[in-house]
């Protein structure tokens, strides 16, 4: 079984309505992702792309009661309240596609998960894909292949990017995980690692991160601990400070965030740091290929 | 993003946080000065700290001593920020000061307020001598603070008898502005008792939630707009941003003209790496119009910095075909000169390369400097090609007396 | 502390739920009635439910209409309360109605939010039938409603479409309006589906807390001032109020002199228990002022219904020398007729006889109809004999024309 | 050791520079309780009647770390604030004089003191008196006498009664408790009679109850569980609906808080009922001497 989702699990879409949730809908479906229903307040009752929509969660799981997974599509100002619905209605996993979510709206939203024990991934996160048995989100799926390598990043097109390049070179991915570009997420890079560390699908790790805040840093010792290969990928090297690159969070605020700090953490704890994206995968090989050697005489 | 000081100080006083009497002058009001009693304290506005020793804090005793002090100061750089406004306030005697600041813990991921007895000075450089000198109380994110809470803080501080109750009330205030305006930071530091027993927040630093202020509509009124977390934007982001793009401008050469957000940070950095300059960071969204894709092209063309532009198209979500469409569109309506090194994967490939095909034997004069490569070339190959073109540029395209308008003043 | 209809939905008004525009109509501002638009309900403004089945709702088509029913409505009695005033209110043609209420649930010390798609009718009735009909959703004290959770109920109503997000509206602003103005309740039944697709709360039901009024100014100048929780106070309730003596007027003749709230109770208890009919309910306070303890006196001696007081002090707080001098001071300058027994115990009791006894020798014509006993006559005992001496005054002390202009006008 | 407080309880004074506090902490300390010291928020540094006054709780119990209780007396206006800032600070009994507290500001105290499993007291509380050990509040202390019968009642004037009434028959008080006269109590009568139930020091409890909320009715049931006798006192039988009557709390709402319902929930759980309150020490000594003749065969 595949962390985070598989071609089992059940999800809700919380905004369906919308242009982009509507899209992404027909996507995900033609994609094989199971989806119990839709939920946009006031448009309960209509379909989208076949799938019923719901004036709220708690209609929405009656009628599905082994939904697990929403995800949030709603625009930022009705974020927080979107993820404190599906939390209440007993949802176990939210992945907020919502991006630019005001940070204190964030931080409550996520408060009221970590409480009830839900993952919150996002966000601003791409989704997340299972590659051949589930996609939440919206990522491309022409981009991924089934394989061995778990991906998490906090960007969309570094999500492509990261696991293009592994394609190139004949890897796929077992799970590839978006983290979200916004300022305040609710699931980090070692709640995912530590997802991955678990998983007998999963042989390495790749992370991608970027400037602003500290969730890089954070996760850094954890790497230490893990027996899979982690290689990690930093960008914003060159970015000026205290200014936004398009992600709410990726901004260098005084002496948080910036990519020399997140490489030198990672780097201390043992992760693989590739410079480019074409040096990954060969990263990745020689990775493996070390860890067979070690295991070996062992 | 930072608030200057007097935009700051207006919050307060909507708080009813004390601040001293005070005007704002430009070089285009000087007339101010008739409000003013001396002495009085000049303060450049900038988004830096250490204004005390770039000389941007001055005292006057007289109206001349003032003018020549305020020349002295607008026009000044602090940093990459030039001044352009002061601030003058009365000047105030200080008998003690004290730090107090309330903030988000991205660590934690909870709400922070912090106070320490050694205000005016740079609180960083004192918590790491003495890290026991900054006292932290943790809230819950959207948790009330309760006055009993600010009064232990007050009472923290040293204060006591009357001092113990306005501070406190003060602290519930800066408290309340924090959570009442998503404040990401809010800080006084120094919070000041005077010689005559008046308390003041002698300097006021904000940083907003860009984010959030949808919910603030009176931060318009009060003048208060988005810009970046430090500093104004420029004519050219202010553009972008009216038409949704995000956009931020560069020092270089190279117009970077990317998908997502994080790969347009990741290109700013190859692009860095094989010594080249790139002139912007930008990013497309999910699924941009063909319009929107346009107007991100016709950003880069009309930069007269600009002599090569880097492009990459990974498709997912916005397909290639749409990519390719908006492409060909733009190059024929606007017949831009300048080259075009580019790279299209992913989605709906094939069918974009045969558009861009079709519109290169069909108009072959327009696209002569447009190349796309495919999924095949690595895209660090691509990024070298666009540097090796810039450098071959001649610069009269770009004549340097053009910049000022509209680069980041620096 | 009840409001009026009328006055529930001035507050309705400030919180922007919706409400049929309305008139308000007493015997001295029948021209308001030009104001209004035919077809009209006309609703007694009452404490008490029940307004229907007691006439005091009614339709009208016309002003001639109109004012002969109000005219029938003025002065009627419901319950114990004269109806003084009537709302007009435009007819609202319903298509659907249903109850929701937001109050504090005593039992679990929560708050309670309470919906039914049964509305219009008597809740209660509903729920012994059928307790399924009555949704509840309990929230901490203090804790906000989040936008879903309104969804959420406005949806367990069966509103879809439109009419969810309206009512969700309706519902949050009903729970704010319940914690901003320290409600104990607030209710609307019905809140009504109009034909035309509106949404009206038809009556309006608050129940204040009169211990956080001070937190709530506006409430003054909205006219809405201290009263009993069901009822005006009488014109003697308001002068013990302004003099900070918790005062109810009763039916009876014998005056109740007690010490704390809880005796109080008891007192009246145990009057009626042996037959006899208290006037009042009173309250002294922890340690009351000689002054407190003489105008105590004087609302029952200027009684003119009063033929006997009951007193009793059981000296802690409030010590029985204190008690002893005001009643001699009271007595030496007012010169009452009325007999008083009194019990007077505990602390300082000695000390408090001497004082009493020292009075009496000196003015025995002024206190020859008052007796006090000590801690060794029972209170039961002191009662009995109070109840006595009243049966025994003459009626002439008390012509009962005198009764209407400060008792309980029922 | 007697319930809630003993003659080794060291407390705290909050508010203890207005009048009421004051008079009674000179009365408190006469008595023998230990004053660990008072607060009154920018009166620090004072004295009254040789008590140190402190700005803040916290500031006390740094001098007095043992402080265990403390009762409040500041204006209602602040009182939520005043419990909340002992409960913070670590007191885990608080006594509450103050009387017409808000409703919401009470309920929201409570909450925030179960959560924290402080036990709170009122308000509008006479107080607390263990005869010759020690006296928190504004009991006089000349009605009361060292002895085995619990009391408990919301008002404080028939407090005094009770325990007058009981002295004048030989009995004298384990522990007097006054629940408070307002709407919100802290502590309801179940909570006090499973405290009398487990003290060695206590015989029998007389409960006075009166018209207004529920919480007679509430400890009904328990009574049933119990093995010591409870006489029963509940006054306003004849009191009219929707008026209060002295007590923020003493209100009949409906069908809500009448003498009868009281009445008849605690009959029918067990408790001994006295018409008055002479009667009260008769039933005592009835039911104390049945209980002796009901062990003896036993």
């Amino acid at each position: 079984m595949s962390i985070v989702i598989d071609n089992e699990t059940k999800t809700i879409v919380q905004g369906i309505t919308g242009k982009n949730a509507s899209l992404h809908t027909k996507f995900m479906l033609e994609y094989g992702t199971k989806i119990a229903g839709g939920v946009t307040p006031g448009k309960g009752g209509q379909e989208v792309e076949g799938v019923r929509v719901y004036d709220t969660v708690h209609q929405c799981l009656e009628k599905h009661p082994d939904a697990a997974v929403s995800s949030i599509w709603v625009p930022p100002r009705f974020a927080k309240d979107a993820i404190l619905e599906a939390i209440d209605a007993g949802i176990k996993t939210v992945i907020v596609i919502t991006e630019c979510i005001p940070i204190h709206d964030m931080l409550y939203a996520r408060q009221k998960a970590k409480e009830k024990g839900v993952v919150v991934i996002g966000g601003n996160t791409p989704g997340v894909i299972s590659p051949g048995k589930a996609l939440v989100g919206m990522l491309p799926k022409i981009t991924f292949k089934p394989g061995r390598i778990g991906t998490i990043a906090r960007s969309g097109a570094v999500t492509y990017y990261l696991a293009n390049s592994l394609n190139l070179a004949g890897f796929g991915e077992s799970t590839s995980v978006g983290l979200g570009g916004d300022p305040i997420l609710g699931a980090n890079y070692e709640d995912i690692l530590r997802l991955f560390e678990n998983d007998p699908e999963t042989d390495a790790v790749v992370m991608a991160g970027e400037i602003g805040g500290v969730y890089e840093e954070l996760a850094a010792p954890f790497i230490e601990h893990m027996l899979k290969p982690v290689i990690a990928y930093i960008t914003g090297k060159a970015a000026p400070q205290g200014k936004r690159l398009g992600h709410a969070g990726a901004i260098i605020e005084g002496n948080m965030g910036t990519a020399h700090g997140k490489i030198e953490a990672l780097q201390k704890h043992g992760a693989i740091l590739a410079q480019t994206l074409s040096e990954i995968p060969i990263l990745v090989k020689r990775a493996l290929e070390d860890r067979k050697r070690q295991e070996k005489p062992g | 993003m930072r608030l200057y000081e007097f935009e700051a100080k207006k919050l307060f006083r909507k708080y009813m946080i004390p601040v001293p009497e005070s005007v704002v002058i430009s070089r285009d009001s000087f007339n101010e000065l008739d409000k003013v009693v001396y002495p009085v304290v000049i303060k450049g506005q900038a988004f830096l700290g250490g204004r005390g020793k770039a000389g941007l804090v001055q005292f006057a005793e007289c109206r001349e001593e003032a003018e020549a002090m305020i020349c002295s100061i607008l026009g000044k750089k602090h940093g990459p920020f030039v001044i352009e406004k002061v601030l003058l306030e009365k000047k105030i005697n200080i008998e003690r000061e004290v730090y107090i600041a309330a903030l988000i813990d991205r660590l934690e991921h909870k709400l922070l307020f912090m106070a320490s007895k050694k205000g005016g000075v740079d609180i960083e450089a004192i918590t790491k001598d003495d890290p026991g000198a900054l006292l932290k109380y943790y809230f819950n994110p959207g948790e009330i603070m309760h006055g009993f809470k600010a009064r232990t803080i007050s009472g923290d501080l040293g204060f006591s008898s009357d001092g113990l109750g306005i501070v406190a009330g003060i602290i519930l205030k800066v408290y309340k502005l924090f959570l009442g305006f998503d404040c990401k930071l809010v800080e006084i530091n120094p919070l000041v008792l005077s010689k005559d027993g008046n308390i003041y927040a002698l300097d006021a630093k904000i940083d907003l939630d860009e984010d959030a202020m949808f919910k603030h509509r009176e931060l318009k009124e009060m003048g208060i707009v988005a810009r970046h977390e430090l500093g104004e934007l420029t004519q050219r982001e202010q553009i972008a941003k009216a038409k949704g793009i995000p956009y931020v401008d560069l020092d270089g050469d190279i117009g970077v003209f990317p998908g997502g957000a994080g790969f347009g940070i990741a290109a700013i950095d190859l692009i860095t790496l094989y010594q080249g300059k790139p002139a912007n960071f930008m990013d497309s969204g999910g699924a941009p119009t063909q319009e929107k894709l346009r107007a991100m092209l016709g950003l880069l063309v009309d930069n007269p910095k600009v002599k090569a532009i880097f492009g990459a198209r990974f498709g997912g979500i916005s397909r290639c075909d749409d990519w390719a469409r908006a492409i060909v569109q733009y190059v024929k309506e606007n017949k831009p000169e300048k080259p075009m090194i580019m790279r299209m994967a992913g989605n709906m490939e094939e069918q974009g390369r045969k558009i861009l095909e079709q519109a290169k034997r069909n108009f072959p004069e327009l696209f002569k400097k447009i190349k796309i490569y495919a999924v095949d070339t690595p895209i660090e190959q691509v990024i070298k090609e666009t540097i090796r073109v810039a450098k071959t540029q001649i610069d009269t395209e770009n004549p340097p007396e053009a910049d000022t308008d509209c680069a980041d003043k620096e």
